[in-house]
């Protein structure tokens, strides 16, 4: 598909000539320059291209990318760009929304979108916060999360999003972290190759009102420890020079060291297409115990809805001819009066 | 059983009303006369009416299920008021409906069905069949048609149950006969629908004959009916039910514009129809979105709209509320979509399956902000074709959203429509752009103050659209003072301005007088008729019907001062009225109707009659 | 808590004066017996009942309860119910919708208020099809379905009910079958005793538009093939006298012929704390080579939503005392003018 | 340093602004000042204004915040016109702001942010400061506060980046001395905000003494000003934001009715602080419910009134868009339910943290078929308090659900508050029954019309409602249309006996004449002292603020025909116009302003002098 042009496009094609408004530090910014990083790559010419957002701190988004943008209303960012994509199946979608945006009140159409797996890409940026709104718990935050909301602490248990995608069903699931750049770049790529709805869910450092919501995971210091890179194929492994990893017992997970008793042989093995692995791997998301898996949980090949519908139409012109008003109107019970 | 040879009576104009149970078939019944009807050449109007369950408790009067039709030689308007003929399936339809049926009108009557139970459960104490005082003045038929039919039906194999399915065949054959009309129409439409069953096809068709016949052995009826043909212009022709014409109408704005037809919507009564309409039509390339719920219903349309397709949503009052906010952002965000309000009785669910036209205020004031959106209402059925084409231009033409309402009455209602020639209807314009020189994508300067329609796929056009406010031109979010006043008033103007794009308002009647009967929507018929009915007997009573509310006809203020009063009939408190009201501050006094039905000619007649001096 | 009253309470004191007004033949009745059976037998007080639903055929049933109840609107049972367990949280609170109503337009409250955990009992009338605006398909619908609104079929991956809810962090999941009665009764009746929100999906025949769509689990001659009916701590069997059995191979299930080469020690045992097996017996809903699991999938025990609530209103006042105006008026800030 | 003795010129009001980047503490130096000022005994009104974003791009224009305040030893409505002193923090402030400063104003400048940089940012091609012919006619002064800052924290051991944070304390001991205030009120809150960290509590009272101090050494000032005591009457006192009087107005109708409150709410701009607030009063038993959506927000506060709270909801207008539908519920259920709505720009996300006016439409009519509201609208930041404890007493003791109007404006606007006795609020009703006799749920034979609220939990009241349209009495579903017709008016009539129940209109000056001035909400301030400017100088004009929009003062009407012209001035693009000019049909005048921001005494002035002649 991709034209002539996309040989030529550059990180600087994808940039607009907005300031960018976020507040200095923010993790959004790793995320905007990653993204306008790998458009060019992609092979797809830059006007097919649509990024769609809801509202929020991250999703100002579009308005830094130079590609069509939508930015919509809160939380409605899949549906605007479901519709988007029927239309013209041939863009290339993307959606970038945030944890209020896409889960609390847009949970319906996210769980939607995903169930129907139309072709597009969804990157939720996961502060665990609401940065637009000054700081009000959001239903990733951790339960007991003391916020403006919330000042004795939060009552929700949270939502674990690759779980919540998992049980609608979703074809491409995976997380990536802001500052893990060489990661998250890939991950996206992954994404975009996905034929169907991806979810990417990047965790985003909030300076203002979460400040070191994931900085476990993203310290020099600890990270080793806390990551659990995911590669399908590969053995779980992590913790400095991949001394640790993990093993099944019945259906929980067992941290064990690499050493005389387990080799990197015993370790369990990665395989994006196990949707069973996949529930595991999501279950321990908020287990301070075990490291946080990032990388591509759950992958699966499904027809995506757009296919379907653009060939429901192109058997519908087979059988029936390609439609005629005048022949649809003047059918039965029709008559000519001279 | 003889034969009787009937004396055969024409009569200009025809009211009939088949009730029954939900379970009785009494829609289909109704939209087969209908057809039929139609294709003889008669003027008609049609008033289904059904209850809000799927199906009603059996028997009682909650569960009535009942189809209305007039038909005429002449040109008419609506279902009309009294009734000529009533067909009573079973007690409770006997029940609720025989108030309406006109001294020494025809009334039949299913026998089978008055059974203890059944009487029970209209609340009636005795058989009315036995009540000589309640059926006095009245031509009485009472017909077993079970009975009938399952006799009919004896060698055909099937079993009772089955058989007496039929029963709602036999009366139809029955009014054929009665109006001497040809079964053919039905004969066809039984045999399509059953294909796949001959059994049933055969049972159908021979209740429908049993009727036919029944009522020529029928020695009450001394009379049958003839009404002539009606004079139409020359054209094709079919009977059409408004959701229907609706369907077509953005179906054709689809094909005049070569663009393709989104619909994203999600289902609710009663304009759930549109989308089973348009599902049909996918050889059309027209996409149909079920979506989960209404907002993603007018979002996704939205997004289809920012993409490059004509897109629509349709939906109810209850749907409206929940799409409110994404209108605000079409209105922003300048992009053209259609928005179709069947309108239902409410308040919150209200009234489900019942008509009203209480949603007007919504359309003009329900968004948050100063979001103005061009909003048009169908008059008929037939109008319903019209109105979604229009829609579709005038959103296409001027980049702005368009709220155009129905509502239960002619959604539902049909009649005949003439089918138009494509290529005669207005060219439809769109925004489209590819030049890149000089593109802005909020640029306004053009006499329509319609932007770009720059479409994702166009190279060199990239732009960002959204819900923010946005300078002019550039379309970049600004929180300037001045721009933002700047852009409201310039939203309002888009609105403005298509007054010079629509039709005058054109007075039925004198352009001057007593009083000016001004309306809305699907009062349409009913105003029209008792104005007409007014004028006869020479009061000085004109009638106006508006199909653009906002904007409203450029001409109107006009014509308001030309008249000593103003009447404004309509089926809610007085929504126009106050529109009417607070534009030109004239004293327009108000008929309000909230009852889940239609005016009848009656009502407004005798409104008009208090108001105006007779002559 | 019950009282005095509860022990004479029977079912035609929760019978309403309303007429009952589905279809003859609708699954909804079947349902509405086992209910009306079931709470006179639950110790609570009738006044402490509230039923709240939706909008569909399902979401008349409060009318025929003669309990409080709210028919409220479509798809805001969850988000109604949680307001008035809130408010008194001494009530019993029964939230009924139907396939459409929880799942299509209400998914957003279902989702979180399974995520909140608030203690109530959600039964979800599930037939696979929209009821009351005549024949549309539904969320649960099979691809490929044929209905008014899909004429050549629809193009939507289904949810699937047991796993969305797994995905949203159920505490409480359980399948049951209109016209399964004896097992219908005793589920409703473990949702009832669960603290947290219950979610009972019932498959609901709908005679008029979806006539048979669980023909094969209801049906004398398949049934005992098709149904899998789960018991804590038992070996899953099914078949006729339980001929059959469920293995796990990797995480596929397997079904084997109880003989020789296996007994029924051989099998599974189901353990409905297990949140791995839940999420695999979700899996098979739609899987026709294996039988359909009913019976309670997952349960876990977790604080409700309005127990941590009361908890902190009862901190607020232990440490700051029972709040006054007056004081908190005159707070810093002011002055007195004599 | 040598300590000049400065002459002190007492003035009866002064207007002051602060200005400078987002992260320069603006909003805080500014409320510091406000309570300070109150705590004194000026009578005062602010203006905080502030960017969208978190943090907008420092130095640039967009990035500006500011905020503004009047404070005077009399009764003063407004933050006022033009600036007495404005203090720039930086060149973007400098540019956005020069133009309110009066001729002769004072304007102070930390000279430190005035890099090439941020000049740049600004727009600035020379800079300003060097600038002479820009600066004339000011009283210029220059100062680096940042560098005395830092000089005064240089033994502090804080990094440079810790010391500059507290430059707004400066310019806010530097504005302390202008005025002659005692500094208290500020130290005991730094302590209180900075009780974990001492050496900021330490840093930012050095910087504030620092401001003070250098005030004394500054040549350049001649004057310092005293601004008296204003006259208040004799009680307690505090200042107050609009928001926080809302939420204290909840919990006193809460406490005076013996309801715990609920809050079911969905955070958005600028209504989350209610809900920030409520959550702080657990020891109450106030429930705060943080839903997911403003649906569910409200709908949670449906079934919590239904369950026996006292149930409250609050937004702003895109979340009002989304309530429509349930608000539709809660009307047709009777229910008491309040529901805020903190007004914002629109339309769609329009300006998220401007002020408008621009929903009263939608209050009135956003929501399908004819589902009246109650609408009280809040006129000051501490009317806030009483409207809400008034919008809760009316929804309890009707029954019914009501929208309360505030805005931007008012609800971040501070000003005095004399703190009222509980005692002496009005009694607080409930319809709570328990009396199984004779009940029935939908009963409204009592003159309130309000239905009985039975709380499930009480034995023997068991009943159903429910969206669908309802018997009379028993509450249950009817599809009756003369029903419908009934309860359609009565929920009317629920409305409208309201009216009994509210003060009358009262007219601010002779209660006839030319001109009347008609304002709802926030505007309040900016028409009260237009008027009274116009008054003073002979013009026939008086003032009428409208609290209560629906139903309106019974006497309104009355009021009206005594004044020829009648002038609406709103921020919005003529509303309530609209509504009394339909009401009515008095050709009222508009005033219309839709820039974010509230109306200036002299553009209301203006339109006065140009529709009244001079005396
Ligand atoms: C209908 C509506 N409700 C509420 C808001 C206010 N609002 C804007 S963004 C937001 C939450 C943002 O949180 P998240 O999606 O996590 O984005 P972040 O700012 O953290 O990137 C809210 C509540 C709104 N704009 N519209
Ligand atoms: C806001 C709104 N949208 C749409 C509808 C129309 N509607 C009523 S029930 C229903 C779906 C019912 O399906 P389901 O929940 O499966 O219930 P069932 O009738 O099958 O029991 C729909 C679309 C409505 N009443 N309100
Ligand atoms: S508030 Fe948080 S999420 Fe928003 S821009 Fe600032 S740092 Fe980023
Ligand atoms: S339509 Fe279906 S679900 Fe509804 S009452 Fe009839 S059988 Fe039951
Ligand atoms: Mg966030
Ligand atoms: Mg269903």
């Amino acid at each position: 598909m991709a034209n002539t042009d996309t040989q030529t496009l550059t990180r600087q094609d994808f940039v607009s000539d907005q300031d960018v408004r976020w507040c200095p530090g923010c993790g959004d910014y790793a995320i905007l320059a990653q993204v306008q990083k790998l458009f060019p790559d992609l092979g797809i010419p830059k006007e097919k291209f649509l990024v769609v957002s809801g509202i929020g701190c991250s999703s100002r988004f579009p308005y830094y990318m130079d590609t069509y943008g939508f930015h919509s209303i809160h939380g409605r960012a899949p549906a605007l760009a479901s519709g988007a994509k029927l239309a013209n199946p041939d863009l290339s979608v993307w959606v970038v929304t945030g944890d209020g945006d896409a889960m609390s009140i847009g949970g319906n159409h996210f769980i939607h979108v995903i169930r129907r797996n139309i072709d597009m890409n969804i990157l939720m940026f996961n502060n665990r916060i609401y940065g637009l709104t000054k700081g009000q718990y959001s239903p990733t935050s951790e339960l007991g999360k003391k916020t403006k909301s919330t000042p004795m602490g939060s009552l929700d248990h949270p939502f674990n999003p690759p779980q919540l995608a998992l049980g609608a069903s979703g074809t491409f699931i995976a997380r990536a972290i802001d500052r893990e750049q060489k990661h998250l770049g890939p991950i996206l790529a992954e994404a975009s190759k996905h034929k169907g709805t991806s979810f990417v869910e990047i965790y985003q450092n909030c300076n203002i009102f979460n400040d070191g919501a994931f900085s476990e995971l993203t310290e020099k210091e600890t990270k080793a420890e806390t990551q659990l890179v995911l590669e399908d194929g590969k053995p779980m492994l992590f913790g400095v020079r991949n001394s640790k990893g993990l093993i099944l017992e019945g259906s929980k997970f067992k941290v064990v060291e690499i050493n005389s008793k387990y080799s990197a042989d015993d370790i369990l093995v990665h395989d994006k297409g196990d949707k069973n692995l996949a529930m595991l791997l999501s279950e321990i998301t908020y287990n301070p115990e075990l490291p946080v898996p990032i990388g591509i949980l759950y992958q699966e090949s499904k027809p995506t809805y757009e296919k379907m519908m653009m060939e429901q139409i192109q058997e519908s012109v087979r059988t029936n001819g390609k439609g005629d008003l005048d022949s649809l109107f003047f059918g039965t019970n029709s008559w000519v009066v001279e | 059983m003889s034969t009787v040879k009937k004396k055969i009576s024409e009569v200009d104009v025809a009211t009939i009303r088949f009730a029954g149970d939900s379970g009785d078939g009494m829609q289909l019944t109704g939209n087969q006369f209908s057809d039929n009807t139609a294709i003889f050449g008669n003027d008609l109007a049609t008033l289904p009416d059904f209850p809000a369950e799927i199906r009603a408790p059996k028997g009682s009067l909650a569960g009535v299920s009942s189809f209305q039709l007039q038909f005429s030689n002449k040109d008419i308007h609506t279902p009309g008021d009294d009734l000529d003929v009533l067909v009573a399936m079973n007690p409770a339809g006997l029940k609720v409906h025989l108030g309406d049926l006109k001294d020494n009108g025809m009334l039949i009557i299913n026998t089978a069905n008055f059974t203890p139970k059944n009487l029970q459960l209209a609340g009636y104490e005795e058989n009315p069949l036995d009540n000589e005082i309640l059926l006095e003045g009245y031509q009485v038929v009472k017909v077993d048609m079970t009975q009938l039919v399952t006799t009919a039906l004896k060698d055909s194999g099937l079993s009772t149950k089955i058989m007496v399915r039929s029963t709602n065949m036999f009366a139809l054959g029955l009014l054929y006969w009665l109006y001497g009309r040809s079964m053919d129409s039905s004969i066809e439409f039984i045999q399509k629908k059953f294909a796949k069953a001959p059994e049933i096809v055969d049972a159908n068709i021979k209740a429908l004959n049993a009727g036919y016949y029944y009522g020529e052995t029928l020695e009450i009826i001394k009379t049958t009916y003839k009404v002539n043909k009606a004079e139409f212009k020359k054209g094709k022709y079919r009977n059409i039910i408004g959701n229907n014409a609706l369907a077509f109408g953005l179906l054709t704005a689809a094909e005049r514009s070569g663009l393709d037809l989104f619909y994203g919507g999600y289902p609710i009564t009663p304009a759930s129809d549109i989308l089973h309409y348009l599902a049909q039509y996918k050889s059309f390339g027209v996409k149909t979105f079920q979506a989960e719920d209404e907002i993603a219903g007018v979002v996704s349309a939205i997004g289809a709209a920012f993409a490059g397709d004509l897109a629509v949503t349709a939906t109810s009052g209850p749907g409206i509320s929940l799409k409110s906010e994404a209108l605000g952002l079409a209105v922003i965000s300048e992009l053209p979509l259609v928005v179709v309000n069947v309108q239902r009785g409410g308040p919150s669910t209200g009234l489900p399956t019942k008509t009203e036209q209480s949603d007007l205020n919504q359309a003009v004031f329900g968004r948050n902000g100063e979001a103005p959106m061009v909003i048009l209402a169908a008059a008929t059925p037939v109008d319903c074709f019209n109105m979604a084409y229009t829609a579709c231009r005038i959103a296409l033409k001027y980049m702005v959203p368009v709220i155009l309402l129905s509502d239960g009455y002619i959604a539902n209602g049909s009649e005949p429509w003439q089918i138009p020639e494509i290529e005669s209807l207005p060219e439809i314009k769109t925004r489209v752009v590819n030049k890149k020189n000089g593109f802005a994508p909020f640029d306004h300067s053009n006499k329509e103050l319609a932007r770009p329609w720059a479409l994702p796929g166009t190279p060199g056009m990239e732009h960002r659209v959204g819900g923010l406010e946005k300078w002019d031109e550039s379309g970049h979010v600004s929180y300037d003072p001045q721009n933002h006043q700047y852009m409201v008033e310039l939203r309002q103007k888009k609105v403005d301005i298509i007054a010079k794009d629509i039709p005058p308002a054109k007075v039925f009647g004198k352009d001057n007088g007593e009083l000016l009967v001004i309306g809305w929507g699907g009062t349409h018929g009913a105003l029209r008729s008792a104005v007409e009915t007014a004028q006869d007997t020479g009061k000085s009573v004109s009638h106006l019907h508006l199909r653009y509310l906002n904007p409203l006809p450029a001409n109107l203020g006009e014509i308001l001062v030309k008249f000593h009063k103003v009447l404004i009939p309509e089926l809610n408190m007085g929504q126009l009225s106050n529109i009417i009201r607070s534009k030109f501050l004239v004293d327009a006094v108000s008929l309000n109707k909230v009852q889940g039905k239609p005016f009848t000619q009656t009502e407004v007649l005798n409104k008009i009659t208090e108001l105006v001096e007779g002559a």
